[in-house]
């Protein structure tokens, strides 16, 4: 059981490491945005399961309702974080931020 | 009636969070349940036709598992970019437009979000039926809507 | 305390504070403020001090950061500074940041040592509430029963001062006049863009949930952390999500100005209220045992519980309208019934 | 078990660390946002894991469930700025000392 914790969330701490690097190293506003939205959503589900399986070592009824609002969390993240990616995208769209291409110079 | 359906609903939710089963907690359930769906119940349950919600919902627990495979395939994508030591080579973003099929807000909203929780494409913004979608290589962009709209029509909007 | 996470956590937060007064765009500040409360969060959690997390995580994340960002956006993100004279009233800030700073460190030796178990706080007053809490009031969660019951007066005066704090946002931000103009373009801004389906459509689905957590915060209060003012901060903000993805209108369809001020008013006599009633049935105020002649079915000891559950609840309401009220009077520009 | 979650504990501060230069250094507000909404994701990661190492899931995961339905609220309403003043990034802005100001 503590193979499967372990496994799990290291392999979370994996992809959180990705999107960080991701965060720091794309040229662009929209291509940071890519690994800011994507990586942390998984990342985050996968690092809450890591802990449900810990927090259930035994069954009873309040390891079950912890358990259960473990993955409350992990349900409201998977609603919430591609919103809120979308809405910071939006706003970078509205206020005119011009997206990198190949040919910086043909743009300006 | 959709005041009932939210009724239920916030109930359940309450159980799972409040974990004590007494007469005392589960009157003050029962009082904030009523509460909570006498003040929003418009808002939560804004387009509903009634009790042909529940076939919809099972078929988008079927369509969940694929989309959870999708996220998974994106997450690797992004971590294989983002330590590619070549990354500016591997990449070329764009912003497509393209016109969906869909009509409801709650088919648009899934295909939006789905969209964004998969390789290479975020959803920038949706007017009326045209989406705006920034995607990360020619690759991605010429993906799109591809599978996942066929599949969210099969879910929403099938009689 | 595990002093790992402590120093890693504090170093973020030294950073951030740094971040917070360097930067000079005023919404940037706002924003890296944000996260500042983020980690205080953390700290105090990691702290141990669960009650005061939970308070931080409500207010920072659902109120302060969305009113400072409602405030900049009402006014400028330009910082204001004058050109001359910088050099010396910066000299005068040092050397008084200094004499304060030596001052504390002086007065610091006077202290008991972190976590010393023999102060006269340790000795005495803890080992009371420790020990007799949960046979004096049948209330598992120690913090509550200080709060709410102990100390009961202490805290209808913090309620009070809420109250009277958005009594002052009302005098100072609400404009009466009917041709009394605005000169910003729109009053019923923050939200009033072009419909976005996809917040909208989220946004709703989550308010019911955030108020049923709410309510489930101030009515378990008593077992877990939590109670009637983070619920009340938690409520209000559901209503502040809601004017933010649609427009005030909704709120204020919802609620207009004079049950929002009712409300409060409410809040704050359901406090009080209940302390008459326990002076009328022949006790001191706020003594909640004697409401064991009132209620059903109740000794003494869960008259208790019950009295504080019903003042939680009066906390509540009245935080709610008093952040709602605030909100929506810096956002619509002082205007808030405008179309009325 | 507990020194393993302190240790992803301590990591996870390493990359908030480094989410936080993104927050702090810009270039534009909107990069601000997107820092402050990762730091807030690994803020209800790190609240639940604190609370395994102490052994009181229960106390803890009402503040991280917080967390989960709040953080929303901050990046729509630093979003929402944007669709009303446009300008991003304007002439004399950022830190103080810099060579503009002058």
């Amino acid at each position: 059981m503590d193979i499967i914790v372990i496994l799990l969330s290291v392999s979370g701490l994996v992809l959180f490491f990705a999107t960080t690097v991701g965060l720091l190293r794309f040229p662009d506003f929209y291509s940071r945005m890519h690994a800011a939205g994507k990586g942390d959503t998984l990342s985050s589900l996968i690092m809450l399961l890591a802990l449900v399986f810990y927090n259930f070592h035994e069954m009873n009824l309040a390891n079950l309702l912890v358990a259960i609002k473990i993955l409350l969390i992990g349900v409201f993240i998977f609603m919430a974080s591609p919103t809120a990616t979308h809405a910071i995208i939006d706003a970078g769209y509205e206020s005119g931020i011009q997206p990198w291409t190949k040919k910086p110079e043909e743009e300006s | 009636m959709r005041k009932v359906y939210t009724f239920i609903i916030m109930m359940g939710f309450w159980i799972l969070l409040s974990g004590k089963f007494d007469l005392f907690h589960l009157t003050l359930g029962v009082i904030s349940s009523a509460l909570v769906s006498f003040m929003s119940a418009d808002l939560f349950m804004h387009e509903t036709k009634g009790p042909g919600k529940l076939s919809v919902g099972i078929r988008f627990l079927l369509y969940l598992p694929w989309l959870l495979y999708q996220i998974g395939l994106s997450t690797l994508h992004v971590t294989f970019l983002a330590l590619h030591p070549k990354m500016k080579d591997q990449i070329d973003p764009t912003i497509v437009t393209f016109k969906t099929k869909l009509k409801t807000d709650l088919a648009k909203v899934a295909l939006a979000n789905s969209i964004t929780l998969t390789p290479g494409t975020i959803t920038i913004r949706i007017v009326d039926q045209v989406f705006y979608v920034h995607a990360i290589s020619r690759k991605a962009a010429a993906g799109l809507p591809g599978e996942m709209e066929d599949r969210l029509a099969n879910v929403f909007e099938r009689d | 305390m595990i002093w790992q996470l402590d120093l890693s956590i504090l170093t973020l937060i030294v950073i951030c504070a740094f971040a917070t007064i360097m930067v000079k765009d005023l919404l940037s500040a706002a924003i890296i403020f944000g996260a500042y409360s983020f980690l205080m969060c953390l700290l105090w959690t990691e702290m141990g001090a669960v009650d005061v997390a939970f308070t931080e995580a409500s207010v920072g994340a659902g109120v302060s950061t969305v009113l400072f960002i409602a405030a900049v956006h009402q006014t400028t993100r330009r910082v204001g500074f004058r050109k001359s004279g910088r050099g010396l009233s910066k000299a005068v800030g040092l050397v008084a940041a200094l004499l304060t700073g030596l001052v504390l460190v002086i007065a610091e030796k006077d202290f008991p040592g972190f976590a010393n178990p023999f102060t006269p706080a340790s000795l005495h007053v803890s080992p009371y509430y420790i020990t007799q809490t949960l046979h004096d009031t049948n209330v598992p969660n120690m913090v509550t029963s200080v709060l709410a019951d102990y100390r009961g007066f202490d805290t209808m005066f913090e309620t009070a001062v809420i109250f009277t704090a958005g009594l002052a946002v009302i005098a100072i931000l609400r404009r009466y006049k009917k041709d009394d103009r605005c000169d910003l373009p729109d009053p019923h801004v923050i939200s009033a863009g072009y419909p976005d389906t996809i917040i909208r459509f989220v946004a709703r689905q989550l308010v019911p949930f955030i108020q049923l957590f709410a309510l489930y915060v101030v009515a378990h209060g008593h077992h877990s952390p939590g109670g009637g003012f983070q619920g009340g901060v938690i409520l209000g903000a559901s209503f502040i999500l809601l004017a933010i993805s649609y427009d005030s209108r909704m709120i204020i369809g919802r609620m207009s100005e004079k049950w929002n001020i009712l409300l409060g008013n409410i809040g704050v006599l359901i406090y009080a209220g209940i302390g008459f009633l326990c002076l009328l049935l022949g006790a001191n105020f706020l003594d909640y045992s004697i409401l064991s002649k009132v209620l059903p079915a109740t000794d003494k000891i869960m008259a208790r519980s019950h009295g504080m559950l019903g003042i939680e609840t009066g906390v509540a309401i009245a935080v709610m309208a008093i952040v709602v009220s605030i909100y929506i009077n810096i956002v619509s520009c002082g205007k808030y019934d405008k179309d009325e | 078990m507990d020194s393993f979650f302190i240790g992803i504990g301590v990591v996870l501060c390493f990359l908030m660390l480094l989410t936080l230069h993104r927050a702090i250094h810009g270039p534009t507000a909107i990069d601000r946002i997107m820092g402050v909404n990762v730091i807030g994701t690994k803020t209800t990661i790190l609240l639940v894991i604190i609370g395994t190492i102490y052994h009181r899931v229960d106390m803890f995961i009402d503040i991280a469930l917080a967390y989960a339905l709040l953080n929303f609220i901050v990046t729509i309403a630093a979003s929402r700025y944007f669709h009303h003043h446009k300008n991003l990034n304007p002439k004399g802005y950022g830190y103080r000392f810099r060579k503009e100001d002058k």
